[in-house]
């Protein structure tokens, strides 16, 4: 029971990182209609950066302090990440306004290829660690009631409170702020939107930019648990279920999306698993979503979509 | 050759049964009528039309475009004996009445519902029309009046009297001599009623086979079938020398693809009236205006070479080897595409005929490799009196007489021509026949013209046309109004142009602008217009019209007896001249003496020397409503130039 | 225009009825009959109660201000929209709710008010593709289709492709778009458009044909134009045809009957001359206060 | 330019329908087909066989196979890779596991294998459109990696899950030099093309066509949609099935799942959005420039890194390969949604009526 206990809350948590990489094409999808394929490669150049510059501030300006220096570098990895989204809307949306989704979406794959090779050549491509003062030994909890108490990953923890905590403030974001407002007529029709004179391009550029700085969080947290390595944006590729699931238009769905496949994922490789081979994580994911998306074609939280003649 | 065309039909369809005799495109593709199958076709029709009640020496009447069962209507007519009447098809109902009662046509065979209906509405004003039977069916199914039937069902019910009179057909077909009557021509005439050309078997495939011989036709031969039948080139190219050459005739599918069907075809024997290639000129000079500046420059380069060099490679004269290696580029990368997009590739012979035709229209088709020929004849004298040989393709002469043709000129200038093609009368119009055909058999062709040193002859105007300017700086000079007009016609803006001057002290001219060019042109300019009207009244437009009438002077100054001749006066007409309204001939030539009383305020104003004259005109709507129109036109005077006294 | 047998491909039951007998155009039974059909969408009330009747070789219209439910009825009857109650039956079969595949296999096409057409392809393939429902070759047959025309069973495909060519092409000699046959259909007028959405519908050999405000957005002489196109298909094939049009002149010029709609109800029906007259039709059109 | 067309006119459709209908375009197919047949083998050397023509010869066909699904039938598909794999392995098993099993039939019963995975997991795109359909065929890709990675019948109980596969037979004639590997693919890729050009210009292609401009529409003018996307998987999974075969057999010769990852899917989306979609010379161009470009930037950056004075490594060569391809992709998405496809066929519209603009 304690093992089932253990495994709920490590898919809980794994969930909530899941959910957080979502978010990320909720927004874009949200705010540009874009289905961005390239949060993956944002998650990894983000997390490279974050790396490196945690490395190089310190040699720069000398100072010690953990603290100081990561802060620092997360400034300085989040106004790159400014850049990267005011160069994807300068060279890229600008000149594909009003194409259907799926000419968007395969130049999201083409920013994709782009930002690995990117990444890869500013910032090196061997694998680094990221050092946020992550607490890393696990604690025990509950001796009392089960033998050996339930092991929790306090990381896990923090990890989870800091992606509540984003996901929160962006909601807020999204529904009350006169920007947010903006960027929910922006994904309803570009050409509407602009005729009402919402600057099309600036908002982009704040969505895009929010869209890298979920990245970078998500980045960190995940790098500094494995490491930032060129996996990541296949683990990345793991979030799409979860935009699947939990349609692609509400961040709410994202987030509850996020917690499922997380749990189930766990849940399938323990008990699952073993039957069949094990590692069956990296498809579980998406037979789960696919099942789900042949009786509600449009997700959890998603709008029908109704074709007129 | 003696011998009729029914006959000639059965000796191509022996010698030839299964190669292709006629192409009609239609339903995407072309479909073929072999010569075996034609005769078939045509002696069902024969018997159909015998047992229909027409009799030998009847007339029976052909309205339609270019389609092989109407030209094989002609055939089965002709093997009865009865005389085949073509009429223009995109003649108004009234044009036909005068035709019909004037050959008492009982019977006619016509292409669609619309000539249905022409036909159904004079009925009334040709009480002897009994019988019209339709090609293509369509929207005629509900179609009650009596005598009208298919064209089909006459064929089912010609076959059903061929199998029970099988030597009928045959027998029929022998008695017909090539001295019997073959057809009759309605000549649109520039005054009056239209007359009924008569001619023979023996005329019209004595002057087809001169014709053939001189350009070597053969069964190997293309031609594309596109003006309207009625007209005496359109019948002997595709009707008299397809039956003499055996070559294939090409049917279009409608007006609107003729370009298209051009393009595929790509005939090897062609003729045009001028005003067709002017046409081809002027979409060519739009077309190009619009292309990159790369493209224009090579385009234009090449043109320079052409002009220079052209000709002479045509004529076979000497040329530098660095002109020729160069000309041959140029052919490789401009003027073959340029052929092939016009359709011209496979050209072998064109000729151009009908109207002369203006210098530098005829030398650009030379300069890129397209053998253009001028070709002198009329209605009267079956086409073929002069033909340019090969190498002697010139712009200012119209060629050599042709076998069998004899050439002599009037003391008024006006040339005489006795030939085996010249017509039998004018139908049940001696008087009118006697005015043209003297005692000794010479035809009078009101041409004035005269032979020059190599032997062309060359045609100044029409003898009642060509006129005297009286008072003024040049006074008694000689004045050839299409001479001017052909001059001013050569520009692309220029779609007509109409010169007075008989008589007067100068020369004043009417301008007519060509809507495409001179739209493209100001939409260019990004000169906004409303429409024909309004663009015609534009200032810039007038500008435009200045610089050609000014270049054509300059031109003329040149040649010292037509010094007399240049434009003092001009103004822009406010709607494009048409046969609608009566001026212009079916083949569109100005009816000068027409437009003369029509615009009599215009020429008064001209010549008083007003700044502007408001005018209105009577104008006939496609669809038979008439409207009006009317603006007032500003008139410009033009730069004129001294006469430059000849060199040599 | 080649008089074809429509029949040619042996389709089962008379496809288009070409033969009707000459004189005054027979209009024949009951073809179509619509009862109470009544179509919401949420809350909103598309149409209410509707029902009339469609006979066979009429020029049947459908004709109301914007917004009155006249397309909602032609989704309704050719399947794209699912009535909630009433039902449609087609030559005595009824049905609750239609199929567009279905509906069309019974033999009623029908043209789109706003173009419908595939932009990636030539004009001719577009009417060809109207063909498709009468396909018989298989996908190998279609395959191996190209050198061995000449065999029985793999040269099927090239044979029946030419069948198919050969009507579509009567077509395009009917509606006169020879000179457009090869252009993509995206780079053709507006006026043209509609006539290939027409000419796509024709080649379904209908015997019902469904027009959508087939004269919209044209000037005068494109509307003299189609009304001529559609009055021969009524006259040449005998195609029965429903048209929603909201040009009165037009409407009244061509149509048999005519069946008024207002706000999803039915408001008049009967020949031109009736509805004319009939006062609830002239305030709904003049617009009074509701 | 070279466009000489009077004269050329039809007189029966099966002629106005042949693929090639202009003649020059007719010589310049054979005059190809001659080169590549009889000149290439002979003058080829065997780096460029091996290294280059083999490659592009099977990527080209496994492009002819995306391409009918995503050119032409609209349905975005990221689980080619998937299909490549389940052809390769399967025509492995059905040639070791049942002696005396011919060549070509094992590649068939490949291709029909990865046939019934392609539509099995074509049913979404029943429900569904677009992006979601794009993330239900990446399911396929996973699915499949996982599948031939832990399933121990796929790779006949290899312990490393890596095969081998070693002289081919085709009728007694073996098939080892690049010379006959090249000319054995060339022959499926000549075929399978023509075999696609067929489907593409006949009903069903015009079935699949309108399902990719406008599917509500081909519904209601009696298109099963249905049997329209479905038999789109089918031919596309089949082809890319043999592709996939051909790939592991005659190219790689020893294989791991690995090759047919996820990035294989992205590289054959990838030549079909440069190639040009809904264009089978499009397959071509996309395959051509897939294989060429990393050879060519092999070579030139170095050179261009010396300078400027900054040595390029190989790695570097490797993510400035990946910054290309990205920036290309983006590129033509802007420029010419169809890619080289479309650039190819409005040069060849210009030379035909050269030298007028339109």
């Amino acid at each position: 029971m304690a093992f089932f206990l253990e495994s709920l809350f490590g898919g809980l948590m794994a969930g909530m990182l899941y959910s957080l990489v979502a978010l990320g094409f909720v927004l874009i999808f949200k705010a540009s209609g874009v289905f961005n394929f390239a949060q993956g490669a944002m998650v990894l150049f983000a997390a490279l950066a974050m790396a490196r510059f945690s490395t190089w501030v310190p040699q720069w300006i000398g100072i010690e302090s953990l603290i100081l220096a990561n802060a620092i570098a997360f400034v300085l990895a989040a106004a790159l990440m400014w850049v990267v989204a005011w160069l994807i809307e300068r060279l890229v949306l600008r000149h594909l306004v009003n194409q259907e989704g799926v000419t968007l979406l395969m130049a999201t794959l083409g920013i994709t290829y782009f930002l690995d090779g990117l990444g890869q050549t500013l910032f090196g491509s061997n694998i680094y660690a990221i050092n946020v003062g992550m607490p890393k030994d696990p604690v025990f909890l509950m001796e009392s009631t089960f033998p050996g108490g339930v092991l929790i990953n306090l990381e896990d923890v923090y990890a989870a409170c800091i992606a509540a905590l984003l996901v929160g403030a962006l909601s807020l974001f999204f529904q009350k702020t006169s920007t947010g407002r903006a960027l929910r007529a922006v994904a309803d029709d570009h050409q509407a939107a602009q005729s009402i004179g919402i600057a099309l391009n600036r908002i982009w550029v704040i969505v895009w930019f929010v869209a890298g700085v979920t990245a970078l969080v998500a980045g960190i947290i995940w790098g500094s648990k494995l490491g930032v390595q060129f996996s990541l944006t296949t683990l990345a590729l793991r979030a799409l279920p979860v935009v699947i699931l939990g349609g692609l238009t509400s961040v709410p769905g994202a987030i509850i999306g996020g917690l499922i496949i997380g749990v189930g994922e766990k849940l399938s490789e323990v008990y699952l698993g073993p039957f069949v081979g094990g590692g069956i994580e990296i498809w579980f994911a998406y037979v789960l979503a696919l099942v789900f998306l042949l009786f509600r074609p449009q997700g959890l939280f998603g709008e029908k979509i109704i074709d007129r003649v | 050759m003696d011998t009729t065309f029914p006959r000639q039909l059965k000796r191509q369809a022996a010698r030839y049964p299964n190669r292709p005799a006629m192409r009609e495109k239609a339903y995407g593709i072309w479909q073929t009528t072999s010569w075996g199958e034609m005769l078939r076709l045509v002696r069902s029709l024969a018997c159909g039309l015998h047992e229909a009640g027409l009799r030998r020496g009847e007339h029976l009447v052909v309205i339609g475009a270019n389609r092989p069962r109407l030209y094989a209507t002609m055939l089965a007519a002709q093997s009865l004996g009865a005389i085949a009447v073509p009429l223009y098809q995109d003649a108004v109902a009234g044009e036909c009445v005068f035709p019909i009662n004037n050959a008492e046509v009982r019977l006619c065979v016509v292409e669609d519902q619309e000539q249905v209906d022409k036909m159904l509405e004079i009925r009334g004003q040709c009480p002897q029309l009994e019988r019209i039977w339709y090609d293509d069916a369509r929207g005629l199914r509900n179609y009650e009046q009596a005598g009208l039937q298919s064209l089909d069902a006459l064929v089912v019910a010609g076959e059903a009297f061929d199998r029970a009179h099988p030597g009928f057909f045959d027998e029929q077909v022998e008695q017909g001599q090539p001295d019997d009557v073959a057809a009759m021509f309605f000549t649109s005439g520039t005054t009056g009623n239209p007359k009924g050309v008569v001619h023979l078997h023996r005329g019209l495939l004595d002057r087809a086979g001169a014709g053939a011989r001189f350009d070597k036709l053969g069964p190997g031969d293309e031609v594309l079938a596109y003006l309207p039948p009625a007209w005496i080139g359109q019948n002997i190219f595709s009707y008299a020398q397809w039956l003499v050459s055996g070559y294939v005739v090409n049917c279009p599918e409608s007006s609107a693809t003729v370009s298209i069907d051009m393009k595929e075809v790509g005939p090897t024997y062609y003729f045009a009236p001028p005003r067709v290639f002017e046409g081809l000129l002027t979409s060519v000079m739009i077309r190009m205006e619009d292309a990159g500046a790369l493209k224009r420059w090579l385009f234009h380069s090449a043109m320079g070479l052409a002009r220079r060099v052209g000709p002479d490679l045509m004529d076979g004269k000497p040329v530098g080897a660095w002109d020729r290696l160069k000309y041959r580029l140029g052919d490789w990368l401009v003027y073959g595409p340029l052929r092939n997009n016009l359709g011209l590739s496979r050209v072998r012979v064109a000729y151009t005929a009908g109207e002369a035709i203006g210098p530098d229209l005829f030398s650009f088709y030379r300069s890129i490799g397209v053998n253009l020929k001028q070709l002198y004849g009329s209605t009267e004298t079956a086409v073929f009196v002069c033909l340019q040989p090969d190498h002697e393709a010139r712009a200012d002469t119209v060629g050599v007489p042709c076998e069998g043709v004899q050439i002599k000129l009037s003391e008024t200038g006006e040339i005489l021509v006795r030939s085996p093609g010249l017509l039998k009368e004018y139908h049940k119009n001696p008087q009118a026949t006697a005015e043209v055909l003297d005692a000794e058999g010479w035809y009078h062709t009101s041409d004035a013209g005269f032979i020059d040193a190599a032997g062309h002859l060359k045609i100044i105007d029409r003898v009642k046309d060509v006129g005297r300017l009286s008072g003024g700086a040049h006074d008694g000079a000689m004045f050839a109004p299409k001479y001017v007009e052909n001059k001013l016609k050569f520009f692309s803006h220029i779609k007509e142009a109409v010169a007075f001057g008989d008589g007067r002290d100068r020369v004043c001219v009417m301008v007519n602008i060509d809507f495409e060019a001179v739209g493209n042109w100001a939409e260019r300019r990004n000169l906004p217009y409303t429409g024909y009207t309004d663009l015609a009244a534009k200032p810039e437009v007038y500008e435009l019209i200045a610089q050609c009438v000014e270049q054509v002077n300059a031109d003329l100054s040149r040649d010292e007896r037509l010094a007399g001749s240049q434009i003092s006066r001009f103004l822009v007409l406010h709607k494009e001249l048409d046969a609608d309204d009566g001026e212009l001939t079916r083949t569109n030539k100005v009816r000068r003496g027409f437009i003369g009383e029509k615009y009599q305020a215009l020429v008064e104003a001209l010549y008083a020397g007003k700044r502007e004259q408001f005018i209105q005109t009577q104008v006939k709507f496609e669809d038979g409503r008439t409207g009006s129109v009317s603006a007032t036109l500003q008139i410009r005077d033009a730069k004129t130039f001294a006469p430059v006294k000849e060199a040599a | 225009m080649r008089q074809i047998d429509m029949d040619q491909t042996g389709e089962s039951g008379s496809a288009g009825g070409a033969a009707a007998s000459a004189g005054a155009k027979k209009i024949g039974e009951v073809i179509l009959d619509v009862k109470n059909i009544s179509l919401r969408f949420g809350g909103v009330k598309a149409l209410t109660d509707i029902s009339f009747d469609v006979r066979e070789h009429e020029v049947r219209a459908i004709i109301g201000p914007n917004g009155a439910g006249k397309s909602s009825m032609l989704n309704c009857i050719n399947g794209v929209y699912q009535p909630q109650e009433g039902s449609i039956s087609f030559r005595g079969q009824t049905f609750r709710h239609m199929n567009s595949r279905q509906v069309a296999e019974m033999g009623i096409a029908r043209t789109f008010q706003n173009l419908a057409l595939f932009k990636g392809m030539s004009v001719i393939d577009n009417l060809m593709s109207g063909r498709n429902l009468r396909v018989k070759s298989g996908l190998l047959a279609q395959a191996f289709r190209h050198p061995f025309a000449g065999l029985k069973w793999l040269g099927s495909a090239q044979q029946e492709e030419e069948q198919h060519r050969a009507f579509v092409e009567n077509i395009i000699d009917f509606l006169e778009i020879q000179a457009y046959r090869k252009t993509p259909v995206g780079t053709l007028p507006y006026g043209l458009q509609k006539r290939v959405d027409l000419g796509r519908a024709l080649a379904m050999q209908p015997q019902v044909l469904l027009l959508d405000e087939p004269m919209a957005g044209m000037n005068l002489e494109e509307k003299q134009d189609m009304s001529r196109f559609i009055l021969d298909v009524n006259d040449e094939f005998g195609t029965t045809i429903v048209l929603i049009e909201h040009d009165m002149g037009v409407v009244m010029d061509i149509s048999d009957r005519v069946v008024v709609l207002d706000y999803g109800k039915k408001i008049g029906d009967g020949t031109p001359e009736e509805v004319r007259g009939n006062e609830e039709v002239i305030r709904a059109y003049l617009g009074t206060s509701h | 330019m070279f466009y000489r067309e009077n004269g050329q006119f039809k007189t029966s459709y099966r002629a106005d329908q042949q693929i090639f209908p202009i003649d020059q375009d007719r010589w310049l197919v054979l005059a190809l087909l001659a080169v590549v047949c009889l000149v290439v083998p002979a003058l080829a050397s065997d780096y460029l066989l091996r290294a280059i023509l083999v490659p592009f010869l099977i990527l080209a066909l496994a492009a002819i196979g995306v391409n009918v699904l995503v050119g032409y039938c609209g349905q975005i598909s990221m689980g080619s890779g998937a299909f490549m794999a389940m052809g390769a392995y399967m025509a492995y098993n059905s040639l070791v596991r049942v002696d005396g099993m011919p060549l070509i039939v094992a590649l068939l019963i490949g291709g029909l294998c990865a046939t019934v995975f392609g539509v099995l997991f074509g049913l979404p795109s029943l429900r569904v459109k677009g992006l979601y359909l794009a993330v239900a065929t990446l399911a396929a890709q996973f699915f499949a990696d996982w599948m031939f990675l832990r399933v121990k019948w796929f790779t006949n109980d290899s312990p490393s899950g890596s095969v081998s596969v070693s002289n081919l037979q085709l009728m007694g004639w073996s098939i080892d030099t690049p010379v006959e590997k090249y000319l054995f693919c060339l022959g499926f890729v000549v075929v399978f093309a023509w075999l696609a050009k067929n489907l593409v210009r006949s009903a069903i292609g015009r079935e699949w066509m309108a399902i990719r401009d406008m599917d509500v529409a081909a519904a209601v003018i009696g298109i099963r949609p249905m049997y329209a996307k479905l038999t789109a998987f089918a031919v596309s999974s089949f082809i890319i099935g043999v592709a996939g075969g051909l790939w592991a057999f005659v190219h790689l010769g020893a294989w791991e799942p690995a090759a047919f990852g996820v990035e294989r899917s992205f590289q054959l989306l990838f030549m079909i959005i440069i190639g040009g979609l809904g264009s089978i010379v499009g397959a071509f161009f996309g395959a051509a420039f897939i294989v060429l470009l990393p050879i060519f930037l092999n070579q030139s950056l170095p050179v261009l890194g010396a300078l400027v004075g900054v040595s390029i490594s190989t790695t570097g060569v490797a993510h400035a390969e990946a910054m290309v391809f990205g920036a290309l992709i983006v590129w033509f998405l802007i420029v010419e949604p169809h890619g080289l496809g479309r650039l190819w066929a409005l040069g060849k519209q210009k030379m035909r009526t050269w030298p007028f603009p339109h």
